[in-house]
């Protein structure tokens, strides 16, 4: 089972133009079709790594794969690669170039010289699929921060990737609308997507990921599934990372005898039902 | 901003932008050619159009035609008053030191003539802008031939306002809260501040647009699909049927 | 009688701060003839301003996306408020700093656009004195500043005294040019165009000066902000 | 002890120049030293109400008392005011606009018309107390987002107001970030300050507030102690508002008798000595 991993990042090292170095030896493989939360502080290089997923930074040194082939850069292969995998940058304000919410839509793939006709419906479905039809006529700058995260959402998914990576999907949006994008989120797994995140709630990553990378200083500092991560790992420096509370309170209910060693829940519900 | 806000909500939104530039520009052509009548038949047309059809509140259409006010009366009175030689053809006069200023017919009839003439092709330029869209007049020109990168510039522009307008207001009201406008001199300091960091905020996200645009496959330019309007006969015929109205009475009743 | 000019003499003077708003000449007040002949005569700069733009986009694609936010900052600048020290307010014109920032050929095509922005959502200025506009705000208001800016600069000037003059003088000959433009096409009954002028030129003279002084030291307030980051 | 509300909103009514009614009567009323979290989906008023505080915004209808006494919307009384009650605002990344950080947290001192050896020992001492002293030179915008955040806060506490209200501090931080500033409040709790923040993140606003204020389409829709807010109000509209996991979690040990009734854990530390 070798062709599993659709992104890989193989000991890629980074520097900016002023001589930061902002990854260093980065291995990281994406499984297919699974859900991968990247964790870490400010500036530890998540960006910047997202930023090699689709060739808009190319490493220093080290290589990226996409579907076991190493990407290349020439406008040919660069625009195939970005049709597969999209990214959602963090602030859509500064994501979204045109003033309406349909040609802003409309960009991707149009840049992919679909036929119009073709790139209308898609555009439409996508706009159902985000339930912002009703925003269609409206210009940009009328919308909510919610609707705008929405919309530059709305940017990749209608391209249609194969791998959809969000950097910080969660910030400044309420609990609700959280939700109503994580369940567009589990239909396009569903749908055989890949999603990779980033993101500074680890109760949110915990529950949510198949798979966690820990990212500090431009490097992966842990790697695992989110029950090992949290509870295994021993040289994770817990000063940039806090235990998730589902776990922490696993472990005093185990440690008190309430809850079996081997049932750790992912969520209130699994706790519910592994409690004796 | 008012007229932009008007502009996605008004009830003309859905009619063709192109018939709405055409009986703009139509009947402002008319108001140069034709007299002071036309002109003033044209004020009432466009407020009616504005206010009854495309129900922008009569108050703010008002307040909008104030905008203009100042530099109207300020213009028109300047012309009005001349230094004049002969003081019989005045019809006012004053003398200020050795000169002697006055108000002639002619003057004034070049005065008024000029007030509602401007007035009228204001109210034009009202009509339009209420009703139409910037998104909207930016594909009409894009029909129109003019060079793409000039029209993603308008396109981008016109989004990039509004971004850098929420952030000049951001950091407006942090300053305000420090305390940043409470003397003149407070003022000029934070002034300085909002409008430098504002250039180095707007240099910072150009990058970064860039970037997100290149994820996004773009290869140097802005490809996108503009919204789907079609032609009204009702609505054409009515603009000729107008259009002929104006023409054929102004020159009826011109001598 | 005189009490009448008395009166308008003071509503004169009532309305006179406020004209800083509308330095732009408004929609539909000069003859379709200069409306056409103002077009025509900006065009060539518009043009040659557009080609070097074209040249620079397309040997560095980013520059696109930086000409956007150059526009869109130029036009949320006008839109601010200087505090003046008469206690009425004014807005800065932006055409000295970007002159500096951007130099007098890209101002051609960005004054050009924000000039009609203003027009299209703030009603300042209008579509059919675009042209007129354009030559002096645009076009006469940038090179001057510029060439000030570069020669100061040269003779050896400090540069807060040449942004100042930039700004101030750039701000300055804007209003000229827009009372040169008013006059030939409205001469007075006697001494024409002359008499006219001056006549633009003494209102402007009253009110603009404070402004283009206020505009200036603002200028030179920011570019010194910008060359401390 | 009628002294005790330093900042009250009494039927306060808002609409913005567009007619959009941004609050709608509302009564909020702040007790003196005491920590209020304002909870509530984006959208709902609570930056809008903030700025009634300081008298950035005026009321279209009902009043905004400091001490008891109604405020005036005069230069003096506006400027002893915004002295007194000082906000920091979401988005650093926007609001900060200075070239240096010391000339950023100088900015507010300054204004006050404070000499300026004075200022300068003041930013001094509260860079230290932010732990910003090591970045004091650089210009704000090479800074990394937390520790904008952080400068950010010091431009208020520099000031030295009674009241500091927050816009969502917590948002977009390393938890460990999140740690260091919370301890920075308690300190000024300590010290007899007020604090007030808004924000999304219910397990954090259970656990650290005092009292908690919900609010939804410009109006307060529930008001109380954290453990009586998420426990007894039953109008409460749960698509909005997440009940905080440590109280769901109470409740089913609670139900499953593993728990006493009465003990309702406000952290886990708590939680671990309440069980049995």
């Amino acid at each position: 089972m070798k062709d599993q991993f659709i992104l890989e990042a193989l000991e890629v090292t980074f520097e900016y133009s002023d001589g930061t170095k902002a990854l260093d030896g980065v291995n990281m493989l994406i499984e297919k079709g699974k859900k991968t939360a990247v964790l870490g502080p400010n500036g530890a290089g998540k960006t910047t790594l997202f930023l090699h997923f689709n060739g808009i930074l190319k490493p220093k040194s080290g290589k990226i794969l996409y579907n076991r082939e190493e990407i290349k850069y020439n406008r040919t292969e660069l625009t195939k690669l970005r049709k597969n995998v999209g990214i959602v940058f963090q602030n859509p304000d500064i994501q979204l170039f045109s003033a309406s919410v349909y040609q802003e839509i409309s960009f991707g793939p149009m840049n992919l010289d679909i036929p119009e006709n073709v790139v209308k419906e898609k555009v439409e479905k996508v706009m159902k699929q985000m339930k912002i039809i009703d925003v269609k006529d409206k210009p940009t700058h009328f919308l909510s921060y919610g609707q705008k995260k929405s919309v530059s959402i709305a940017d990749i998914i209608v391209m249609e990737p194969e791998v959809i990576i969000l950097d910080e999907p969660t910030v400044y949006l309420d609990p609700n609308h959280v939700q109503e994008i994580m369940s567009v989120f589990d239909k396009l797994i569903e749908e055989g997507k890949t999603i990779i995140l980033s993101t500074h709630d680890v109760d949110f990553a915990y529950s949510w990921a198949d798979y966690i990378y820990v990212m500090k200083n431009g490097k992966v500092v842990a790697k695992g599934e989110p029950e090992v991560i949290f509870t295994n790992v021993k040289e994770l420096d817990w000063r940039d990372l806090r235990k998730p509370m589902l776990l922490e309170i696993y472990e005093i209910l185990k440690e008190k005898g309430i809850i079996d060693e081997n049932s750790i829940p992912k969520n209130i519900e699994e706790l519910k039902k592994y409690i004796k | 901003m008012l007229i932009d806000n008007y502009s996605y909500t008004n009830r003309m939104y859905n009619v063709h932008p192109v018939e709405k530039l055409l009986f703009a520009f139509l009947t402002m052509i008319l108001c140069f050619v034709f007299d002071i009548y036309t002109n003033i038949a044209v004020i009432i047309l466009m407020f009616m159009i504005t206010v009854l059809k495309a129900k922008i509140p009569g108050k703010v259409y008002i307040k909008l035609m104030l905008i203009p006010f100042s530099f109207l009366m300020i213009s028109v009175l300047t012309i009005i008053i001349n230094v004049i030689g002969d003081k019989s053809a005045a019809l006012i006069s004053l003398d200020i030191f050795e000169v002697t200023l006055g108000i002639t017919p002619k003057g004034i009839s070049t005065a008024v003539t000029l007030f509602f003439r401007t007035l009228a092709v204001v109210s034009c330029l009202y009509f339009l802008v209420l009703t139409t869209p910037v998104v909207d007049i930016i594909d009409i020109l894009k029909k129109l031939k003019i060079p793409s990168l000039f029209l993603e510039l308008l396109q981008l522009t016109y989004r990039l306002i509004f971004v850098l307008f929420d952030a000049a207001g951001e950091v407006y009201t942090s300053q305000n809260s420090r305390l940043g406008y409470a003397t003149l001199e407070n003022s000029y300091r934070s002034l300085g501040l909002l409008i430098s960091s504002l250039f180095i905020k707007s240099y910072k996200d150009s990058q970064d647009l860039y970037v997100a645009l290149e994820a996004r496959c773009y290869n140097g330019e802005l490809k996108v699909i503009s919204k789907d309007y079609r032609f009204c006969y009702r609505n054409l015929i009515f603009i000729v049927l107008i259009e002929l109205v104006l023409i054929s009475t102004s020159i009826l009743l011109r001598r | 009688m005189k009490k009448w000019m008395l009166l308008t003499v003071f509503t004169l003077l009532l309305i006179a701060p406020q004209i800083a708003y509308s330095m732009h000449i408004m929609e539909g007040f000069l003859p379709l003839k200069w409306c056409i002949i103002w077009d025509i005569a900006s065009l060539p700069f518009v043009v040659v301003g557009f080609m070097t733009i074209s040249k620079s986009v397309k040997k560095n694609p980013k520059l696109k996306m930086l000409l956007g936010f150059a526009g869109a900052f130029a036009f949320v600048l006008s839109a601010l408020k200087i505090p003046s020290v008469t206690g009425s307010c004014s807005h800065p014109t932006g055409v000295g700093l970007g002159a500096i920032l951007f130099g007098p050929f890209a101002m051609s095509v960005l004054g050009l656009i924000v000039l009609l922005f203003q027009a299209l959502l703030l009603a300042h200025g209008g579509i059919t004195t675009l042209g007129a506009n354009t030559f002096s705000m645009a076009i006469v208001g940038p090179i001057v500043s510029y060439y000030i800016f570069k020669g100061v600069k040269k003779a050896g000037g400090p540069n807060w005294l040449a942004v100042f003059l930039a700004a101030s003088i750039g701000d300055l000959l804007t209003y000229v040019t827009t009372s040169f433009q008013l006059a030939i096409a409205f001469p007075a009954e006697v001494g024409g165009f002359t008499a006219s002028f001056l006549k633009f030129m003494g209102i402007f003279a009253v009110t603009q000066v404070p402004l283009a002084i206020s505009e200036g030291l603002l200028t030179v307030l920011v570019i010194n902000l910008l060359i401390a980051y």
